[in-house]
């Protein structure tokens, strides 16, 4: 098997899903009220695109409010939600504590909650959820850089936004799977995180930081930025200094612009992170709960490293994101 | 009270919103509904009084956002060390604190508001971040019952609504009959003439910042209340909002003019445009512009009295 | 060559005029006369285009005015010196000269510039660098900026707004001969003081102003100043300075030691004694607001030490003063004497909150309401509402609530700076017996002013400053005009 | 020139930081660093003049971040459908249009400046959302050009840089030596003297609001020139960092006095506080609390000028 391949096929937590569900039911009578963190990402704009078209798909009725990056903001699109009377509520948390009282007075009101995207805390008694599985997306990374470079890795790492669970999962999985790998390999590990930047989930912040990381550690081999956007920025400026060939990129996600780099070889890997993918499985669940059947409380979205070898396969030039 | 609101077109504007509300959506007026509204408002009211003190002097307070935020995070911890009431004490003297800073900044070493509260802005959310490591904190079991103040009710209003209202009443009689709510008034026509008349008004300026930041920490715990966790990068611009309410409420920047009456009737138009505007749907980008477009036309129309 | 016809013009509810008939020939000084409020300022202020008015012409040179504006006006050769300064602090004296011209948009030459505003001023007879930034000059350097601003074009009726108010002996003077220097060229000039010798000697017609309207128009040389206030005011003026009938406590007094101020070369001394009022002469920028400023702890920076009550004192802030039973009268009554956004009520209550609030500090209304009312009868302040804000009244009125403030609590010591700028006479002589009862009364009091004649007419002992120090006393037997102004320029 | 600068204590603090930067961190005074410092700083530095010009006349600006952020975006979307001339025409003209809105606002609505330009920077925001549906969208290939006035430079010096030192000098001259710069000085020193000279203090006002507006504009593609995408969610709070660097500076919020050079000096000490910071790898929740700080040390230092 090729390695990406082999990689792929590591052990997943959780169940993957199938797809293609029809209902038994008639759901037009069902109103699904979906609120997202922001929708200020491309992203979070997909996968609202991906929750809206599903949702409409089985016929129900599609509400939505969302949280405008801020969690008081995004509890009240949730009470706002609920004052329309939603009896299913699919919610991205902002936060995953700080919807927990909100959401449990949601369920004791009697409306199914279903968490897409980014976990909530256990306390919460939601009925189903679907994430990707972050912690595994950052192994792909780590192992598949392992076994590419083997010479001495600096590395240096864009985060998102301090305090955000996914991105400390990410990189996390990532050095996880680094070490991991170069002890299999080597007996040791043989890299130094020598930087890590915020780029606030955005291009420009991505931007911003990797000028400032190249002007303090202009030695730097390896960026793992925590989404493609970021990457997408921090390339500017790593081209900018002709430095393109001696930094390898890795990224999260899979953005559209993203592809295109790893087509033409100016990053190197990115990890699946598919709003689509989240979007229609999040809406099966309902589908299914409503229909009677049973569904797991958690479940992941496939974990796909992505890299030019393979790229072709989940290109979609009509995608949102 | 009945001069107050009819000098101003705060209470129209809120009076056409209210009814266009009910009108076009037939959730606005369920009482879950308008309890939801109430405990959207109560914080940024309690915050918007506050912020009106500051306004009457000519100040003005960037800060409370981050005060918010901050204060969320250090509840947030202590409810893991000590008792609830003790955190509870400590959060809002920490607040006092960051009050005592901003107004020591203004008052004393006669930094210009604007500057001085926007520097407290950038170190105390700077804090905050410090405190939490970036990362929420959920409230400790020992100070759950602060979940109670956030979630609960009484007589079917939530506890949050009653605070603000507690809080409305005191401000509304200090303002109009002690002798401190007089002073706020006069520092904010003319300063040079009230020094004169013997009054302080260092003491007077400092202590509205220390008034503003203390509500502000109130507002700071309810939110805490309804989320059970304090994170530091909560209430981003909340202070534009504080502001943009009391203006719509008919204050002048300027100081020396407004009613916390119409500072309330500010808080609950800017409220309630928000909520009819998720009742309808209207995504987050169309709500901004339509928000923006509102505050012209609210300060248009307040104008145009008389 | 300006005629004004049937000219109204009202503010919200206010009318201030309500009719007004002028007629300004060529190369003639008119004066223009009235109480506070009687509608002078806003009648130039339409001549000049600040102000539209609702009804009524303005006919100039024969022509109609239409659709007045400043600038319309200057190219009429309009200028116009305003009641209340108009320059622009924070720019150069050479800038606010030129301002106008301003509204041509180019390039500056400053050599050119300074050099030219540096010729007008020294044509009028005055010395000052040009360059220096208009807010650090003294308020007379300013007004004769603004005056030297007005002439900066050719001007054809020029229009002066109070312009003596805030300029000393020498200065007014100077100003006479300029202004008669321009009605000799055949420029019109309309004038408005408060002042009535200054109207006698200066101009060549007199229009009385009340209540918004043209009362008459009288040829100077046949009125005298009796017939002016009567035509003013309405009624016989009376007494304009009160009686002295009571002796002074000699033994009673408050001692001043080692005072110094920002201008102060050595520290200096002087008493008060019991019911006597002693003034303080002096040019213009003498010092000596400075000298009230440190006594009542408003200017910081600056040392003394009152013997006083059997103790020894040194206020650091008005609040200590006040404490004691002292009160103060600012000079600038739009910028430090009262709070005009707030009603006249609460502006009397604001030195001594206290007395009206219980212990929880909640206002006691009733009892402001009484008191506020007891003054306000006592003090004959003209007011419909005490609820109205204090910018609804009229100079002289604005000037008695701010007195009345102080009348409000146990007052020993009462430092008044420029009791009556501004304010017209039938007011003026209302502040004088006032401040002479409170003398009367065992108030203590140390007054300065400007004017002459109120100086005299009130003072008991007159203190001389020049320069910021004190050159001397003249005794209410030695009193003349003469006498103080030698000491002030330094003549022996 | 000189006179200006030593007038006020901002050169001395510029000086200060300068002479810290080089000796704590040794990657400071290379050419590397030091042209990412003025690619950095060109955009926000240009907002600051046009900032600057609106505090002069006593107003305030708080719409600059959005139009970045709208600017941007539409221009990206031109980049698809026209020329690059044209598109940079437009975008550019866009920006004007918006500087026309907000100064009509303020000057013939006479609408609070900050409410004004409050309501202005949602609504602003907002279309920009609306127009990019949320996402970044990378400049099309006709528009390419403009990569080039982000990333390019001239004798080793940004492309960005020298339209910032062109403005620079430009605005120099007005504010010192035109009728115009007199006139923004005085109206915001005395507005009323002013409309009394005949000037009409209105159109005074309109103008700098379209002249910071316009030059936000400039801002705003040399900042998509940098990274190749316009996106709506970039330059949030910018506005407050352009009004720090103006009141460090040394200008009066209350307008009337201040100067460019010394606005320039602010833009430098703000972005050198960032780039030294980076450089030692100080975390960014310290970086805003110690941000904070020198806001307000350099604050109380230029009041303890003279
Ligand atoms: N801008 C304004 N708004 C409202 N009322 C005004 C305004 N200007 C003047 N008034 C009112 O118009 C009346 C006439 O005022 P004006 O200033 O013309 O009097 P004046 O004769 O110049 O008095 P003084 O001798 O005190 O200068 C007064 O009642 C005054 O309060
Ligand atoms: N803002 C200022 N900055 C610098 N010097 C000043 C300022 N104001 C006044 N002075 C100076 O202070 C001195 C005293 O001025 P001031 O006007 O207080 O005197 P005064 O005798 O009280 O005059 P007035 O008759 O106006 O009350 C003068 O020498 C003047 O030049
Ligand atoms: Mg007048
Ligand atoms: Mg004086």
């Amino acid at each position: 098997l090729p390695k990406e391949d082999r990689l792929n096929n590591k052990k997943k937590e959780g169940k993957e899903v199938v797809k293609g569900y029809t209902s038994k039911k008639d759901l037009s009578a069902v109103k699904v009220g979906y609120s997202g963190p922001s929708m200020v990402a491309p992203y979070y704009v997909a996968l609202e695109d991906v929750v809206k078209r599903s949702v409409q798909r089985y016929g129900m009725q599609y509400y939505t409010a969302d949280g405008q990056e801020d969690v008081a903001k995004q509890v009240a699109a949730i009470e706002d939600l609920l004052s329309k009377g939603i009896q299913v509520l699919v919610l991205n948390p902002l936060d995953p504590k700080a919807v927990v009282p909100v959401v449990n007075r949601a369920i004791a009101e009697g409306v199914v909650v279903f968490i897409v995207d980014s976990m909530i805390d256990e306390k919460a008694a939601y009925t189903s959820s679907v994430v990707a599985n972050n912690t595994l997306n950052g192994e792909l990374l780590g192992l598949w850089l392992a076994e590419t470079k083997n010479e001495a890795l600096k590395i240096a790492i864009i985060s998102g936004n301090q305090g955000n669970p996914v991105g400390r999962e990410k990189r996390l999985g990532f050095v996880r799977g680094l070490a991991d790998g170069q002890l299999r390999q080597n007996a040791k590990t043989n890299f130094d995180i020598v930087a890590q930047g915020w780029g606030g989930w955005n291009n420009n912040g991505g931007l911003k930081a990797m000028e400032d990381i190249l002007a303090a550690h202009p030695y730097v081999n390896v960026l793992l930025a925590e989404n493609d956007a970021m990457a997408l920025g921090a390339y500017k400026i790593i081209k900018q200094m002709g430095k393109e060939n001696q930094i390898t990129i890795l990224g999260f996600d899979g953005q559209k612009e993203a592809f295109d780099m790893l087509k033409t070889g100016k990053f190197e890997a990115t990890a699946q992170n598919s709003p689509k993918i989240l979007g229609e499985t999040i809406i099966e669940l309902v589908a299914r709960h409503l229909n009677g059947e049973k569904v797991n409380k958690l479940n992941y979205t496939p974990s796909v490293l992505i890299s030019k070898k393979n790229v072709d396969e989940y290109y979609d030039a009509k995608a949102l994101f | 009270m009945k001069k107050e609101l009819l000098k101003n077109n705060t209470l129209i504007i809120f009076l056409i919103l209210l009814v266009v509300s009910s009108l076009v959506s037939n959730s606005f007026l369920t009482g879950n509904n308008l309890s939801n509204l109430l405990r959207q408002v109560a914080p940024i009211g309690l915050i918007s009084i506050g912020m009106f003190l500051v306004i009457l002097t000519g100040g003005i307070d960037l800060s409370v956002g981050s005060i918010v935020a901050t204060i969320g995070v250090v509840f947030a911890l202590l409810s893991y060390e000590v008792y609830f009431p003790v955190a509870l004490t400590i959060s809002l003297a920490l607040g006092i604190g960051i009050g005592l800073l901003s107004g020591y900044l203004v008052a004393y070493r006669k930094i210009a508001p604007f500057i001085a509260t926007l520097a407290m802005m950038t170190i105390v959310r700077g804090a905050g971040f410090l405190f939490s490591k970036g990362a929420p904190i959920s409230v400790g079991p020992h100070s759950s019952a602060i979940l109670t103040l956030g979630t609960g009710a009484f007589l079917g209003i939530p506890y949050s609504a009653w605070i603000l209202m507690i809080v409305f009443a005191a401000v509304y009689m200090v303002v109009r009959y002690h002798v401190f709510g007089r002073k706020i008034f006069a520092v904010g026509s003319n300063e040079e003439a009230v020094r004169l008349s013997g009054i302080s008004v260092e003491s007077v300026k400092f202590s509205v910042y220390v008034i503003a930041a203390f509500f502000t920490a109130i507002a700071a715990l309810m939110m805490v209340g309804r989320t059970g966790v304090g994170t530091a990068n909560i209430g981003i611009g909340l202070e534009l909002d504080a502001i943009a309410a009391v203006v719509i409420g008919g204050a002048s920047l300027s100081g020396g003019r407004g009613s916390v009456l119409n500072t309330l009737l500010g808080v609950l138009i800017l409220g309630m445009i928000g909520n009819i505007m998720n009742l309808l749907d209207v995504t987050s980008y169309l709500q901004q512009l339509i928000k923006g477009v509102i505050i012209i036309l609210a300060v248009v129309f307040q104008r145009n009295q008389k | 060559m300006l005629q004004l016809k049937n000219i109204r013009k009202s503010f919200g509810g206010v009318h201030a005029l309500k009719g007004v008939e002028l007629c300004v020939k060529d190369g003639e000084i008119h004066a223009l006369l009235g109480e506070n409020g009687a509608g002078k300022s806003t009648l130039m202020k339409i001549i000049s285009g600040a102000h539209i008015a609702d009804e009524g012409e303005i006919f100039f040179n024969d022509s109609k005015i239409k659709h007045n504006s400043p600038h319309v006006a200057q190219q009429h050769g309009i200028s116009i010196i305003y009641q209340e300064f108009s320059l622009v602090p924070d720019l150069s004296v050479t800038e606010n000269l030129f301002l106008s011209r301003f509204a041509k948009s180019s390039w500056i030459n400053w050599e050119r510039m300074h050099k030219e505003a540096a010729s007008l001023i020294n044509s009028l007879g005055f010395d000052m660098d040009v360059k220096s930034i208009v807010r650090t000059l003294t308020v007379a350097q300013q007004q004769i900026v603004e005056i030297a601003k007005a002439l900066s074009q050719n001007v054809k009726l020029l229009i002066l707004d109070e312009p003596s108010s805030v300029l000393g002996p020498k200065e007014v003077k100077r100003l006479f001969e300029m202004l008669k220097g321009l009605k000799a060229k055949g420029v019109s000039i309309i004038y408005i003081s408060h002042h009535l010798e200054e109207l006698l000697v200066l101009t060549d017609k007199i229009t009385v102003l009340k209540d918004g309207k043209t009362i008459e128009t009288v040829e100077t040389d046949t009125v005298d100043k009796d017939r002016l206030v009567s035509l003013m005011v309405g009624r016989e003026l009376g007494q304009m300075y009160p009686q002295k009938n009571k002796a002074i406590d000699q033994q009673s007094k408050v001692e001043i030691k080692s005072l110094s101020t920002r201008f102060t070369k050595e520290p200096l001394s002087f008493d008060i004694h019991r019911g006597e009022i002693v003034g303080i002469g002096g040019l213009v920028g003498s010092g000596r607001t400075e000298v009230l400023e440190s006594l009542f702890g408003s200017d910081r920076i600056h040392a003394n030490e009152i013997l006083f009550g059997g103790r020894v004192w040194s206020f650091k802030r008005p609040e200590q003063a006040i404490r004691q039973g002292w009160g103060m009268l600012p000079e600038d009554r739009k910028k430090s004497g009262g709070v005009l956004d707030l009603s006249i009520k609460q502006n009397i209550s604001l030195a001594n909150l206290g007395k009206i609030a219980n212990s929880w500090g909640f206002i006691n209304e009733t009892k402001e309401n009484e008191i506020v009312g007891r003054l306000i009868k006592k003090l004959r302040i003209k007011v419909g509402d005490a609820t109205h804000a204090l910018s609804t009244l009229s100079g002289g009125n604005q000037q008695k609530v701010i007195l009345g403030k102080w009348l409000n609590l146990d007052l020993k010591v009462l430092l008044i700076d420029e009791p009556t700028r501004g304010v017209d006479v039938g007011a003026r002589s209302e502040i004088y017996h006032i401040i002479q009862k409170l003398a009367d009364d065992g108030v203590f009091v140390l007054m300065v002013s400007s004017d002459m004649d109120e100086l005299m007419g009130l003072s008991d002992r007159i203190l001389v400053f020049k320069n910021g120090t004190l050159q001397g006393e003249v005794l209410r037997p030695d009193f003349s005009e003469e006498a103080v102004l030698r000491m002030a320029i330094g003549a022996k």
